[in-house]
C-alpha cells in the first residue's frame, strides 16, 4: 500500500482535510465519513486537534478501506489543504502520486508545489462569498463546499449526501437546504473543473451492515447507563470529558421520570479529581454503582483514595481515557502511558483490576463489566480507554444489549441475612475465595461496621497487629488470584498455520497489529497474536507466553508498560520479549509495525 | 487511655427515647484519646443529641477524615455504619454517600488541620453544594495526632509545644463558611454542653450543609494560656450569642417555654429551632451582619458562639439536581437499564 | 542464639520494655540505651508505638550484641513488663529460659504464670509513692526505678548511668538528682531482693569508637542542613516529621545570624503534601536547594507534580520516610513499600532516580548526594528511608564532613555565560549527556524562557509535535541511562570462597542479612550479596545478576517491589530471582532469613 | 487565532520608560486565544501596567496553572521567566519560587476554575501566608479550555452552552479574599482598561499578597445574555467603587492631581496609591465595611469594582519568617554549611 496508487484502485484511500480549528469543519468531515459509511464502506477517522479552542491547526483523515482496516494508514492520497498556514506542511504530508486540493480565493506560491503531486485548486471562498450572506454562514459554507467538490472527485453517491444532510440539519429549517446548496457548488465546481472522478474513487458496498459510528467515550457513557450506574462524579478533563457528557444526555433520555422530571441519577461536577473519586468511593459505599471518567493526571491525584479503595474495598470504576503524558504533555493527543500506573497505582503493596477495550464496541462491553467486576470484587477496577478510543468515530460492531443481563452486584448481605447471622465480620474470608462479604448503611443495625484505611482486623476494628495485617495482605493477594479467574480472556488470533512468532498486544493498538500481520502474512511471516484485554491476567496468557519462542509486545508508549506487567505477572524470561513501541501521539499504523518485525527479524533472536 | 482507666464516653441512665433506646445505644466503643481531650466531651455531646433526637442508630453515617478528632466516629453510636476515609477528603466521601442514599443522616467530624489545611477546598465545596450533613469541627488550633504542629486556625501569637510561635493568621472556620454559602453555621466550646446539644440536634435536623465549629481545647498539645483555644482562654472569653433549643419532632411543643426573646426558625423538615437571643437583637439569618459580628468578635479575642447563621430556603445537593426522593442506591435495576429494544433505537442515530 | 541461652554470656541479649505511651518511658529506655552505648557495647534499639498520643501499648527492644549485629533479634531475654494490660501477651514473648520483671505493686494472676520463665517482681510504684512527691513525678520516676533495677540485673556500670543522668538532666536542677535517686532505688531494691547479676549481663567493651547513637531523620535533617538547602516544605506525617523538626533546629542555631537572628532558610508547613511539593519545585527551579520529607500518603498526593517535574526538568529532593500501606495502613510501622512507586511516580511514561540509605549514617550522606544529584539530573530525586532508619536510635558510624565538598549545582548558566550565548535553548543536548542547561530568573533577560508541563521544543516553545515529542521523550530516556553512571554504586560483600548464591537486599534490611549471612555461613551456605544503593542501577548490578546462579531478593514488602524493577531494568530471567519478603511491620529480624534460605535451598532451584 | 488575523497583544508606540524600554518591551509571543476574549485584554493590561512601572523585565516571575487563561504568561514580557505549573498548584510553586528569592516579582495569573476549583485550597492558603505576589484571576464563570463547563464562579441560573443551567451558588474570590485574610484585595472588568492598568500597577507594588479578580468576558462558552460574566451584562452592571491611581516611584508626584475625593494609602515599598471614590465614603481600609458592601451589591446583582480592600501593616511570609534580605537562592555555600568542625562539636550529644 505505499508507493504510487494504481490508477484505477476503489475504496482503499485515505484523505486528509487540514483546517483551523473553531471554524465549523467538524460537521463537514463527519458528513463525508457518514457518506463512506451509509454507502456500505468500511471507514475510519481520526481527528488531530490542537489543545485550544480556536484559531490553531486541526486535521481530520479519513481512510476509506474495502479490507476494513480501521488503523491509521500512515499515508496521505488526498489533501484538503484548507489552511493556508499549515500548506507547505501539509503538501509535503501528501504520498507520492497523490492530491491536493485547496482554496484558489488566494492563490498559492508556486514555491510551494511538488511533481508527484497533483494540486487541485477551487476557490471555494469566494463561491461561498457569492452565493451566502452573513460572515458565519460563509464560513460554515465553505466546509460544506469542499465536502461537495469531494463529492464528485472521489464518486460519493449524491443521494446518500442528500438523505445525511436531511437526517443531521433536518430539524433546523433552511439549514438543510443551505447545506444541500453548498454541496451542490462544490460538487458542480468540481464537475466541470476537474477531471472526475479521480483514480481512487469509492463505489458502494454492503460492509458495514450492524456496523455503528460512534466513538468509545459515548459507547462508554452508555455502557454506564445500561450498567445501572446512578452517580457519576468527574472532573472536567480532555479527552474524557466527552464520557460523562454522553452519560448525562442518555440520562436525561432514559433516567428522568417521565411526568416529574425527577431524576435517577446524580451526576457530581467536583471541584477536582480527588473529590471526584472520594465521590465515587463514599457513593460506592453507600451501594450505588458509581464511576468517574478522568485522564493521566487525574489518576495521578486520585492515587490517595485509589489504595484506600484498595484497602478498605470499596467498589469503584475509573475510567482512564488517555492522553499524552507525562503532566500535561499533549492533552489532544493519544497514548497508552498509563497502563503500569493503573495496574499498580498508590503507596504500599497495591494491585488493581485493569480492563483494556480496543474499540468502542467493547468500550460499552467493559464499561457494564467494570460494574460487575468492581462489586465482585470489592475494589476499584479501570476501564483503559485512550483518546484515539474514546474521541474518534469508529466504524465498529454495534453494542448490544441482552435483556436477560442481571448485573452482579457482588457479596452484600440483605436485612435478612443481616438478622440471621450472629456475628458480621466485614474482613472475613468466609467462602474462600477471599472476597468477604458487605453490608450497606441503612439496612441494619448488625451490619454496622467501621470502614478505615488504618489497620483493620477480620472483624472491622482497629489493629496494629503485626499478624492481623499480614492476613489482610495476604487475603488481599488471594483476592487478587481470585480476580483473574474473572477478567475477561484475552483474544487470541491463530496464524493459519503453526507459528514460532507471537504478538503480544492490547486495547487501541489491535486494528495496526491485525493490519500488521495480513501484511507480514503476505511476505511469509506467520504470527500468532494474543490481545490482552485485562489485568490481571489470567492462565492464557502464561501459556502464550510459554508457547513462543520469540514474542513482540506492541504498546503505546515509550516505557514497554505492558511488557514490565508481563514480566512482573507471569513466569517467564523477559529477555525473550521484545518491545515494539510506538509513542509519538499519533494512533499506530501497521507500516512501522511490519518495518520493525521484519528488521528485528532479519536481524535474528534477541540477545 | 484504652487500657487504663477511662470509662465509657458516658453511662447514661436507663431513661428511654422515642425509639425506646437507652442512651447507652448511642454510644460507640472505647476513646483512645488523652485523658481530658476536649474532643471527648463533644463525642459525650453528640450521643445525647443522637438520643434526645431519637435517631434510628443503624439510619445514620458517620464519617471522618484523619486526625485525633477524626477518630471518634468510632466512639459513638456504634450500631452506625461509620467511615474513616483519608486526611481531609471526607467531604467528597460524604457528598457521594449523600448522593448514593438521600434518606440517612449524615455526620461528619473532622478536625481543624483536616478541614481548614489539606482540606479547606473540600469542605467549601460541599457547603457549596450544599449536601445534607452535619459538619462538626473539633477545633484545637493544632495537629494532635501528629503532635502539635499549629494548624491554619492557631491564632497568631500562640507558641507550640516545642516552643516555636505561630505568626500566620488563623482560617476562621465559620467566616470561611459564611464566605463560601454555607446555610447553617454554629459555634461552641467542648465544654458546654448545654449549648452544644441543642446545637447538635439542630444540625442534623437541618435540610443542608450544617457546621459546627467546636473549640476543643487539646490538653496534650495545646492547653497553655496562651492559647485562645485552651480550656481556660474559651471558658473566659467565649460568647454565647444566641442559645438554641432544639424542639424534635416527635415530641410534643414544649409547654410554658418562654416566648419573650425567643425567635423560631423552620428547618425544612418541618422541625423548629428556637433562638435565644442572649444579646441585642442579634439575627442569625442575616449573612453579612453575622459575619460583621463574629469578625469584630475575632478582632476584640473573642469567641461568638451559638447559632450564628441560617437559611431554610436553600435546596440541599439533591433539591438542586431533582433527584427522585428514593435512594439512588436502591432502585431497582430494571428502572435504570432502558433494554435492548431502546438500544436498538438509539443507535439508529449513528448508523 | 536461638533456644535457650548460655548460662553465662554476655554482651549478648534483647532487653524488651512494655509501657503505655504518654507516662514518659522513653527517656528512661534512652537512658539505659546510652548506657550501654557509652560502655563500649554494641547495642540497637526499636521502638513499636501506636498511632496514638496517650493510653496505648507501647514497647522498646534494645538489643545488646557483642558482634555488633543493629537487627531485631526476633527474641527476648528479659521482659519489662510495666503494662498491666499487655503482661500475658508479653509474658508469652518471652523466649524459653528468659525473664521478666514486672511491676508487684498490684499482683498478677498466676494463671499467667510459665515454666519457661523466670518472673521477677518489684513494687516500682510502691517504691515510687514512698520516695517521690506528686502524681507527674511519681509516673516518671516509677521509669527510672527500672532503670535502675536493670543496671543492677545487668551488671550496667553505675558511673555510666550517673554521668548519663548528669548530662542529660543536669541543666535543670533537681532533675538529675531526682533521677539519680530513683535508680538508686530500683538498684537497690534488684541488688537485696534479686540475683544479681542474671546469667546474661553487660560487661564493658570498645566497641562503638567513633559510633554516635542517632536516628536517620535527625541526620538527614543535619544532612540537608549541610548540603546547602535552604527552603523546606513539607506537610505533618508519621514517621517523617522529625526530619523537618532537626533541620529546622538545626538552621536556628547554625543559619541564624548572631546578630540580627535574620534566617538563611525558609521552612513553609504546608497545606498539604501537594503544595509541599509544588513549594519545593518553584524553589527550586529559583534557584535554591529545596526537599520535602513525608510518607507513603505524601507520594501519592505529589504523583502530578513528581510527573511534571520529571518532565520539566527541575530538581527537587524527596525524602519518603516509607511506613506500613497501604493507605493509612500502620503508621507507626516500618516497611519499604514505596519502592515501585518511587521509581516510576506519576502517570505517563516518568521515572526517578531513588536512593536507598540503610542507616543514618547512609542517611546524612545520601541526603547530601540527592541535592546533588537533583540538580546535576535535574529532576526530582527520591530519598527512600523507612520508619526503622528514621525513628530508631542507631548505633552508627558518625557522620562525617569533608571541608572541601563543593555542591554540584549542574549546569547552570550565569550571567555572563548568558550574555555571551546567542540564543538560550532550554531543553537542548549540548554535550551528549542528555542533561540540558538551565538559567534561573532574574539572572538575564537572554535567559528567560517558558518553563510547562504540556509539549514543549528545544527552545522550550510550545509544540504538539510528533517528532519533537518523541526526540524530547528519547532525551528524557537517555538521561536516565546518564543517572545511571552517577548514582551511588550498589556494595557488594563477597564470601570468602565462590558462591554460587547471591543475595540482593536494599536499605534497612542490611542488618539482618548480614547477620543471616554469617549464620548461613556457620552452616556452610556462603553467599554473595548486593546491597542496592541507588536506582537506576548501574552496571554492578547487572553483572551481579549475570555472575550468579541462584538469587534471593530479600525486601520489606509484599509484592516484591525491588524484583520488579531488577526484572524490569537489567536483562536477566526473572525465574532466577526468588523473593524473601518481610512485611508485617516490625524491623527484619536474620532468623526467618537464615529459615527461608535453608528451606528454599532445600527445596532445590526455583521451577 | 496565531495563523488568521491575531496581531501582536499591543503594538505600543515607541515611547519609552524610565529603563528606556518600550511598551514593545514588555510583550510576549503571539495570543492564542479566541478572537475577543477578555483574557486577551488583560494581557494588554498586564504589559500597560509592567511598562508603565517600569520594571526590568528579567526581575519578573509570571506564573499560572492550566486553563485559556493560564496560558497568557506567554504573552507577555517574554524577557520574564515564565512558569506555567499543574492545574489549580501554581499558588504553591509562587510560594516556593518567592521563598528562594524574595527579590523578584511574581505575577500568578489564573482561571475560575484553576483558581477556585480545583486551586481553592492553595488559593487561600497562599493569602493567608501573605506570599508577596499579584494574582490575577481572569474569570468568567466557565472552563474555557475543557469547553464551557461551570466553574465555581459562576452565577446561579446561568445557562452553559450546551443548555444546562447552573443551579449552585458561585464562590466568590474576592469575598473568599477577604475570609482568608488577604491584605489587598481588588475587582475590575477586562473591558476597562483604565480601571485594570492602576490596579495591577498597585498589586505589583504592594507588598504582600495582592488579588485581583478581573471579569474577563469568554465569547466562545460565557457570552449570552444571561451571564453575569458576559460583556453586555458587565459594561452595564458593573459599578467601579474605587477608582486607583498609581503613582510609581520613579516619577515625580504628578502635580495637580485633583485632591478633592483622593484618598492615599501609602504601600510598604514608599509607592503610593490614590483611591478616588466614585461613591460615598468607601474607605478600602475597613474590612468588615468591604465585606458587607461587597455583598449586598452581589445580593442586588452587581459588582463592585476597584480597590476594595487593602491593608499595609502585616509583614509578608518573609518578613514572618525574619528570612535574610538576600535572596536565599543566591547564598553562597560557605555562609549555608556550618563545616566539619562544628559537626564534630553537634556529635558529641549523640555519644
Ligand atoms: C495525606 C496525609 N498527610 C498527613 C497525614 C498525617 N496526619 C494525620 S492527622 C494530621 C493532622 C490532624 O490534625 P486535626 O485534623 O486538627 O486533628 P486533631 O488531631 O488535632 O484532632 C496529619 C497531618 C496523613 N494522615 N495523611
Ligand atoms: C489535573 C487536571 N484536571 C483537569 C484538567 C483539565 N483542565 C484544563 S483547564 C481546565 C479548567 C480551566 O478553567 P479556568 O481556570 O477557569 O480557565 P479558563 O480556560 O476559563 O480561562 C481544566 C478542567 C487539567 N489540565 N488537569
Ligand atoms: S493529642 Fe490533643 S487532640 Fe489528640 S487526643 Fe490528645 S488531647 Fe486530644
Ligand atoms: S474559550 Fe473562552 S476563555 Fe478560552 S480563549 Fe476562547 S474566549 Fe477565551
Ligand atoms: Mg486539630
Ligand atoms: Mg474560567
Amino acid at each position: 500500500m505505499s508507493g504510487r496508487k494504481t490508477p484505477e484502485s476503489v475504496n482503499d484511500f485515505t484523505l486528509k482535510l487540514a483546517n483551523v480549528n473553531g471554524t465549523g469543519s467538524a460537521s463537514a468531515n463527519g458528513l463525508l465519513m457518514k457518506s463512506f459509511f451509509r454507502m456500505g464502506i468500511p471507514v475510519a477517522g481520526k481527528n488531530y486537534f490542537p489543545s485550544n479552542i480556536q484559531g490553531l491547526p486541526t486535521w481530520y483523515e479519513i481512510r476509506v478501506s474495502r479490507e476494513g482496516y480501521r488503523a491509521r494508514s500512515g499515508q496521505v492520497d488526498l489533501m484538503v489543504a484548507m489552511n493556508a498556514q499549515t500548506y507547505a506542511q501539509d503538501l509535503a504530508e501528501v504520498s507520492p502520486g497523490g492530491y491536493l486540493l485547496y482554496d484558489s480565493t488566494w492563490p498559492r506560491s508556486h514555491a510551494l508545489s511538488r511533481d508527484d503531486v497533483t494540486v487541485l485548486g477551487a476557490p471555494f471562498a469566494q463561491l461561498c462569498n457569492e452565493a451566502f450572506d452573513g460572515v458565519r454562514t460563509r464560513i460554515l459554507m465553505k466546509n460544506i463546499v469542499y465536502v461537495g467538490a469531494l463529492a464528485a472527485l472521489l464518486d460519493i453517491d449524491m443521494a446518500v449526501i442528500e438523505q445525511l444532510a436531511q437526517d443531521i440539519f433536518g430539524k433546523r429549517p433552511g439549514l438543510a437546504e443551505a447545506n444541500m446548496k453548498a454541496i451542490r457548488i462544490g460538487w458542480d465546481y468540481a464537475t466541470a473543473n476537474f477531471d472526475c472522478p479521480l483514480p481512487f474513487r469509492v463505489e458502494a458496498m454492503a460492509a458495514t451492515g450492524g456496523m455503528v459510528m460512534m466513538d468509545g467515550n459515548t459507547t462508554a457513557g452508555l455502557g454506564c447507563v445500561y450498567a445501572g450506574a446512578t452517580v457519576g462524579a468527574w472532573y472536567p478533563i480532555t479527552p474524557s470529558t466527552s464520557l460523562m457528557d454522553a452519560y448525562r444526555s442518555f440520562c436525561a433520555r432514559f433516567r428522568a421520570d417521565p411526568e416529574t422530571r425527577e431524576r435517577r441519577y446524580c451526576v457530581v461536577q467536583a471541584e477536582d479529581e480527588l473529590a471526584a473519586i472520594g465521590m465515587v468511593l463514599g457513593a460506592s459505599w453507600a451501594g450505588a454503582r458509581a464511576f468517574t471518567p478522568t485522564s493521566g493526571p487525574g489518576i495521578s491525584l486520585m492515587a490517595e483514595f485509589i489504595g484506600y479503595g484498595y484497602f478498605t474495598e470499596i467498589p469503584a470504576v475509573i475510567f482512564d481515557v488517555q492522553r499524552v503524558g507525562p503532566s500535561t504533555g499533549l492533552p489532544t493527543r493519544t497514548q497508552q502511558g498509563d497502563i503500569l500506573l493503573a495496574a499498580y497505582a498508590s503507596h504500599g503493596d497495591t494491585r488493581h483490576p485493569v480492563l483494556f477495550p480496543a474499540d468502542p464496541t467493547e468500550s460499552f462491553e467493559m464499561a457494564v463489566q467494570a460494574f460487575d467486576l468492581a462489586e465482585r470484587l470489592q475494589t476499584p477496577v479501570f476501564v483503559l480507554s485512550d483518546l484515539d478510543i474514546g474521541m474518534n468515530d469508529w466504524m465498529c460492531r454495534a453494542p448490544s444489549w441482552d435483556d436477560a443481563y442481571v448485573p452482579d452486584r457482588g457479596k452484600v448481605l440483605t436485612a435478612a441475612e443481616l438478622e440471621r447471622i450472629e456475628k458480621f465480620r466485614r474482613y472475613a474470608d468466609i467462602d474462600g475465595d477471599a472476597i468477604p462479604w458487605r453490608s450497606l448503611p441503612g439496612v441494619h443495625p448488625k451490619g454496622a461496621y467501621f470502614t478505615r484505611g488504618s489497620g483493620h482486623s477480620e472483624a472491622a476494628g482497629y489493629t496494629e497487629d503485626a499478624g492481623e495485617y499480614e492476613r489482610l495482605m495476604d487475603r488481599l493477594k488471594r483476592k487478587f488470584a481470585t480476580a483473574a479467574t474473572l477478567m475477561p480472556a484475552p483474544v487470541l488470533h491463530r496464524a493459519d498455520k503453526k507459528a514460532a512468532l507471537g504478538i503480544v498486544s492490547i486495547g487501541s493498538c489491535d486494528d495496526a497489529v491485525m493490519e500488521a500481520r495480513d501484511r507480514l502474512k503476505a511476505e511469509g511471516i506467520r504470527s500468532d497474536y494474543l490481545r490482552i484485554r485485562a489485568f490481571p491476567f489470567n492462565d492464557d496468557v502464561q501459556a502464550f507466553l510459554d508457547e513462543h519462542e520469540r514474542i513482540f509486545i506492541i504498546e503505546q508508549n515509550r516505557d514497554a508498560q505492558l511488557r514490565t506487567l508481563l514480566i512482573n505477572e507471569c513466569s517467564v524470561d523477559g529477555r525473550r520479549l521484545e518491545s515494539i513501541l510506538h509513542y509519538d501521539g499519533l494512533p499506530m499504523a501497521a507500516g512501522p509495525l511490519v518495518a520493525a518485525v521484519r528488521e528485528r527479524l532479519r536481524k535474528g533472536a534477541a540477545a | 487511655m484504652t487500657y487504663i482507666t477511662k470509662p465509657k464516653v458516658e453511662h447514661a441512665g436507663l431513661r428511654r427515647n422515642a425509639l425506646g433506646l437507652s442512651r447507652r445505644d448511642y454510644e460507640g466503643a472505647l476513646s483512645t484519646l488523652c485523658a481530658g481531650c476536649g474532643h471527648d466531651s463533644i463525642t459525650a455531646a453528640i450521643v445525647q443529641a443522637c438520643w434526645e433526637l431519637g435517631l434510628p442508630p443503624h439510619r445514620m453515617v458517620k464519617l471522618s477524615g484523619i486526625g485525633c478528632s477524626s477518630k471518634t466516629p468510632a466512639y459513638f453510636v456504634s450500631q452506625a455504619h461509620g467511615i474513616n476515609t483519608v486526611h481531609g477528603r471526607m467531604p467528597s466521601v460524604a457528598t457521594g454517600a449523600a448522593a448514593a442514599n438521600r434518606q440517612l443522616r449524615y455526620l461528619g467530624v473532622s478536625g481543624d488541620g483536616d478541614s481548614l489545611s489539606i482540606g479547606l477546598g473540600q469542605f467549601c465545596h460541599a457547603m457549596r453544594r450544599n449536601v445534607r450533613m452535619l459538619y462538626i469541627i473539633e477545633n484545637n488550633g493544632v495537629y494532635g495526632l501528629t503532635k502539635g504542629q499549629f494548624s491554619a486556625s492557631a491564632d497568631i501569637g500562640s507558641k507550640a509545644k516545642k516552643g516555636e510561635i505561630n505568626m500566620q493568621p488563623p482560617i476562621d472556620p465559620v467566616l470561611t463558611a459564611l464566605a463560601a454559602g454555607a446555610t447553617f453555621v454554629a459555634r461552641s466550646f467542648s465544654g458546654d454542653k448545654a449549648q452544644l446539644v441543642p446545637l447538635i440536634k439542630a444540625g442534623l435536623s437541618h435540610e443542608g450543609f450544617a457546621l459546627i465549629d467546636v473549640l476543643s481545647p487539646c490538653v496534650t498539645f495545646n492547653d497553655h494560656e496562651d492559647s485562645t483555644k485552651s480550656y481556660a482562654f474559651s471558658r473566659q472569653f467565649y460568647h454565647p450569642a444566641v442559645h438554641t433549643d432544639f424542639v424534635p419532632p416527635a415530641e410534643e411543643i414544649r409547654a410554658g417555654y418562654e416566648q419573650g426573646d425567643v425567635m423560631e426558625v423552620e428547618l425544612h423538615d418541618g422541625s423548629q429551632i428556637a433562638l435565644r437571643k442572649v444579646e441585642g437583637a442579634y439575627d442569625p439569618t442575616n449573612r453579612d451582619a453575622a459575619f460583621v459580628r463574629i469578625h469584630e468578635r475575632i478582632q476584640a479575642g473573642e469567641w461568638l458562639t451559638g447559632l450564628l447563621y441560617v437559611e431554610t430556603g436553600r435546596e440541599d445537593m439533591h433539591g438542586l439536581n431533582k433527584t427522585v426522593a428514593e435512594p439512588l442506591a436502591a432502585l431497582p435495576f430494571d428502572v435504570l437499564c432502558p433494554g435492548a429494544a431502546t438500544l436498538e433505537k438509539t443507535l439508529a442515530r449513528y448508523r
